[in-house]
């Protein structure tokens, strides 16, 4: 992750631009034009920076139905992703595949499928590919908590364990999958303690915070790295808009607003923002750049997939098989 | 009668058989919040209480697996899975176990569960969330296949099929949820396999199943307007599959035309096409299929609009069928409407 | 498990009389007239032996390839399962089932099937339906270390774990899976500790001693009548032939003769008769008693067996659905 | 040329694969044991060693996902499983992610896994070791389905379908394994998706695939002898399915009769009997159709002996379509053998 800012406020700015991104997407949906069901990360943008930071181009991501932080962090092609939405030819699957199945492979992201857990498995295949013929080179694959109710998630740990593959399993923990909360679901403990009969050494941590995703990160990525095998990285977060789609779904009952006000008050943004400490002039000036330069992103991307043209009808059929 | 949503028939469905018999559960991912399953959970769990009324991990395999153990030990479980796509984590006990178990212990053990399977289509739904994969179902023995089109059939199927003791296969199509019909208050006692004729006309037999039987009656609405008499076959089982409504129909017409939610090829309506074949049925021409092509769905409604089959499509290709070049040209009442959602009240995400 | 002998020497009795039936389907195994894939329990006698004598009539078992002396020990019918060994019609499964697919619903043998994991479900689904409709009484279910590989093992004792289910998760650890060794299949740990990250108490034994068996198993039978929900336990064991059919297949190389030479001296009933300590005289006018019933039992159900007539071809396709 | 068993074959292509194209690597329960999953894997660890001839985990839906991971990553996987029934647990990463992945994402990534799944039949396989699922397969767009019949085919269809860029699913039949025949020792290059006439005939035409083949060979040797004479196309590939040879016998013979290893029903002889009603093709008499029956299998060999279709049944069933009322009574040449093993030297289990 590379974004032109100093290492110091490189997270911080990948996070606003994340952030950035996702609120023009909620803005303009509903103007029924990005026919896709959106799966926002606003609020969950910490685990998909601070694990990048430690990632190069050539490692691999895989995410499911919550992907756009980890495109974007990965260094996704914005303009394509947009496009995506909008369905059109220029999206990076050319408009097949929606918001739920993004992909750049020219910067190590592998795709993204939204069936709970199977992209668990598939990026279990890819480190089973780079331990074989990159070496060095690492796989990041993230999940919700409700993935980790899938067997394959299991299957895949277990298998990832035996053959000492370089890969990170990153589980963002927030709570619900959908509407339903951790208690009617699974059975009250860690979720990191489901990694520890595979013999995958987990980490746990805040995951709102940039700084102790990263140091987390850090240390999965080296072990990965460095032919030690994989690692369970769980990082509690929360996600502040609804399952899909832009609204705040309060009025669902799931969840009550001091819960929601709870982790406001943990954004990841406020957090790392405190953690860096600038004066507030400094602050000011430094913040009013950032969105300068990420609203022309923004807009440019948004032109891009708006004036991009809608696949050809004769496209339906091509592509089933490679030839 | 009362009318009512084809989801509200549905929870009416689950209400009744809840009240009415202590071994009936209902449990999937989400059925106990607040927005029910698309509608049709809404309130079970108020009513029922939470042990009756269950949500549970996404576990496909195990839940239904889960559900088969249930079952076999006397109890009548409602699984549903939010989508086709998502049950194909469950094949292993739906097809291996639930389908085999009465048959492989001879005859002693029987195995009454409901599985609900949502097809979704329009909106977005993608590759990964609306498959429609009734022939899997119907090729395994053993268990029975109901597809129901009206809000009457959506509650009165649903009823009959978690009284069948052997295992059944429910597919709901995504797009029937807001449509509204006469629904009895009362449970009628219907039983599973036996098709319905839904309109009678003496020129073409088209047979359907679940949404498209909607599209089937817009295309024969359509012919009339050209003078050409169109039958309706609508199955609400696709198995068993009730031959006797499909071949007294054809054997009328002479002309059948088959119309799927799912692929055409290897799907449902080749197996219709061949049984009326082995029943040395002459028609006057060619049979028609409609379907999915055989490409896996695109998200963009670009795309989309041309990958569903539509009532115009099933007009046009009978009108030339039946009336050869001199067929009149059918408009299509939808021209530049937006085609990938169900009604215009509509917005997504779902 | 009530056998007639007096407490002491019924679980010895119990063993003996698996043992003994399967050597005798061994011996005419070659006739080519039982012709449905055996997998002897042949060395596995122990754990079975022990579980049941801790379950009534109504407790119900699932079992999976590897079944017969679990539906033995449990009291399923011997004639009706060396009948549906040969086919027959009057076979627990009308000869439609086989070795893999007994059942006898009589005394709680719920049934048995032969893809690896399923059953493990399965019985957990029965232990729903008793946790609600017949409190106190309980399920086990059997299967090996490879069934312990399948996700659904996971999701099963998850959703155990949740809603406090009245199971007991049996391992059988043999050390193979077919002729795979452990190392080709999973990682280097106990497998017990694969349900601690479902919160579900295990318990590790020697499965060739059947007094310890018993010992854990009492523990776990009872937490689950009480309501405490499931166990898992694990009892390390051995087979002493082949995976499927009577044969002693060293010349497949996966095993060495020193191992199996250890394990013979391990033997479950060599153990208990030791732990026994009867004098000698005493026990061989036992045992000869034993032996003599046993095998008056056992010609008897072959008798039965071979005496049955095979099912009408007209039932190949009755019973698809229950009408 | 050489003669090889059909399980030979199947090992000489995969090791031919493992020695040209360090992206091959062979994965499966028992692949690199001395037993080598029926012969057919026997050795290639030591060739290869144990980072390209792997054992797994039993975990079929994982492993089957771990290999859509590695085909996605440039590998070229080879996954055996050794029932079909096991591989019901791997659905989902075949049939959702695999066979979707290519044009979900814009056709840039392809997936070239093979699947290997080997159909039991006999000798007490029962009814969860013994399914023949090619009409799932078939129905899945962006899946390409394989059923060698000889040994030769064995092999190169294995290369062809290894080579081949998109997913594949090669469905090899127990009982051909131990058949002989002609075996070329190089790569002939073969492509997947065109059939062979095996036999040419006036009377009739037989299509079938995999062991139903050699039924139908026989089948046809019987006619022979009353003087019919009939077309045998061996499909090789369900799909993508070569109806130009099909269509091309039909028009001559007039006559179809399909035979299939899997239920008929819902099952893959349905399609073929569409799209020959489809095109247009008058038949001087009713198309016949032979499968398995609509139940599951029953583990005594008393059913199973009356479950599976023979030569005798397809050959009485075309006589008396052919030749009517009048037809000789054909005699069935294994009266009284025993038919639940392929052939005597056979002593189970397996
Ligand atoms: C196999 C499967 N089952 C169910 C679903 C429906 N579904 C989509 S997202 C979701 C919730 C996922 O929760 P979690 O994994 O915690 O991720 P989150 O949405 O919270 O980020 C569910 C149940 C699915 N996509 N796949
Ligand atoms: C899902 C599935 N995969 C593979 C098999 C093939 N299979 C039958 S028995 C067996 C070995 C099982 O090993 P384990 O669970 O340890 O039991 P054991 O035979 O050692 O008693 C295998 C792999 C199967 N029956 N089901
Ligand atoms: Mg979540
Ligand atoms: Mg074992």
């Amino acid at each position: 992750m590379t974004n032109g800012w100093p290492h110091e406020l490189a997270p911080y700015f990948e996070m606003l631009r994340i952030r950035r991104v996702e609120e023009a997407i909620a803005r303009r949906y509903s103007d029924q034009q990005m026919r896709t069901p959106v799966h926002f990360c606003i609020g969950q943008e910490a685990p998909a920076v601070g694990v990048s930071m430690h990632l190069t181009l050539a490692d691999q991501v895989m995410s499911a139905h919550r992907n756009h932080a980890h495109y974007l962090a990965k260094g996704g092609d914005l303009g394509r992703m947009i496009a995506e939405l909008y369905g059109r030819s220029t999206g990076c699957c050319k408009g097949r595949g929606g918001s739920q199945h993004l992909i750049d492979t020219s910067v190590g992201f592998a795709g993204a499928a939204p069936i709970l857990g199977s992209t668990i498995s598939i990026a279990t295949g890819i480190a089973f590919k780079l331990a074989k013929f990159n070496p060095g080179e690492v796989v990041v694959t993230y999940f919700g908590d409700a993935a980790c109710e899938e067997g394959v998630f299991h299957e895949s740990l277990a298998f990832a364990s035996l053959h000492s593959l370089p890969i990170i399993y990153v589980c963002e923990n927030n709570l619900y999958s959908v509407h339903s909360p951790m208690e009617s679901r699974q059975p009250d403990r860690p979720i990191a303690e489901l990694a520890t009969g595979h013999r995958v050494p987990s980490f746990e941590g805040d995951g709102n915070d940039v700084a102790e995703v990263s140091m987390l990160a850090s240390t999965a990525v080296n072990r990965a790295r460095n032919g030690a095998g994989p690692s369970f990285l769980v990082f509690n977060t929360y996600r502040i808009v609804g399952h899909v789609g832009p609204e705040v779904d309060l009025n669902l009952g799931y969840r009550t607003q001091d819960e929601l006000d709870h982790w406001e008050r943990k954004d990841p943004l406020v957090q790392e923002m405190r953690r860096l400490g600038l004066p507030t002039a400094a602050w000011k000036e430094l913040s009013d750049q950032m969105e300068d330069s990420i609203t022309l992103e923004i807009e440019s991307a948004f032109r891009f997939a708006i004036e991009s043209p809608y696949p050809d009808a004769a496209e339906v059929a091509l592509d089933v098989v490679p030839s | 009668m009362r009318k009512l949503s084809f989801a509200s028939a549905i929870l009416e469905a689950q209400e009744y058989l809840l009240a009415n018999d202590p071994s009936v559960f209902v449990i999937g991912l989400g059925v106990p919040t607040n927005a029910g399953v698309f509608g049709t959970t809404v309130g079970l769990v108020k009513k029922f209480g939470p042990d009756r009324v269950l949500d549970m991990p996404a576990s496909e395999n195990g839940m239904t697996g889960m559900g088969v153990g249930a079952a076999i030990a006397g109890m009548r479980p409602i699984m549903v899975h939010n989508r086709v796509d998502f049950a194909v984590l469950a094949m292993e006990p739906i097809v291996n176990q639930a389908a085999k178990w009465f048959y492989t212990y001879g005859g002693q053990v029987s195995c009454p569960l409901t599985v609900r399977l949502i097809i979704g289509r329009g909106w977005g739904q993608g590759p990964q969330h609306s498959q429609s994969l009734q022939a899997w179902f119907a090729h395994v023995p053993g268990l029975k296949v109901v597809m129901p089109t009206t809000p009457s059939d959506a509650k009165q199927l649903l009823i009959a099929a978690v009284n069948d003791p052997a295992p059944v296969i429910v597919l709901e199509h995504r797009w029937l949820y807001d449509t509204v019909g006469p629904v009895a208050a009362q449970s009628t006692g219907e039983q599973l396999g036996v098709s319905r004729l839904m309109a009678e006309g003496t020129d073409v037999t088209l047979v359907s199943c679940s949404y498209m039987t909607l599209e089937c009656l817009e295309a024969a609405r359509l012919l009339a307007t050209i003078g050409v008499s169109a039958s309706v076959v609508d199955l609400r089982t696709v198995s068993p599959l009730d031959m006797t409504t499909i071949l007294g129909s054809v054997e009328h017409t002479r002309r059948l035309v088959v119309a799927d939610t799912g692929h055409t090829w290897f799907g449902i309506s080749g197996e219709i096409l061949a049984r009326v074949a082995e029943a040395g049925i002459n028609l006057l021409s060619r049979p028609l299929r409609y379907g999915l092509p055989n490409a896996p769905t695109p998200t963009t409604a670009s795309l989309s609009d041309v990958y569903y089959p539509r009532a115009i499509d099933i007009a046009r290709g009978i009108s030339s069928q039946v009336m050869g070049a001199n067929a009149p040209l059918l408009e299509d009442p939808d021209l530049g409407k937006p085609l990938d959602w169900p009604q215009r009240a509509f917005t997504g995400p779902y």
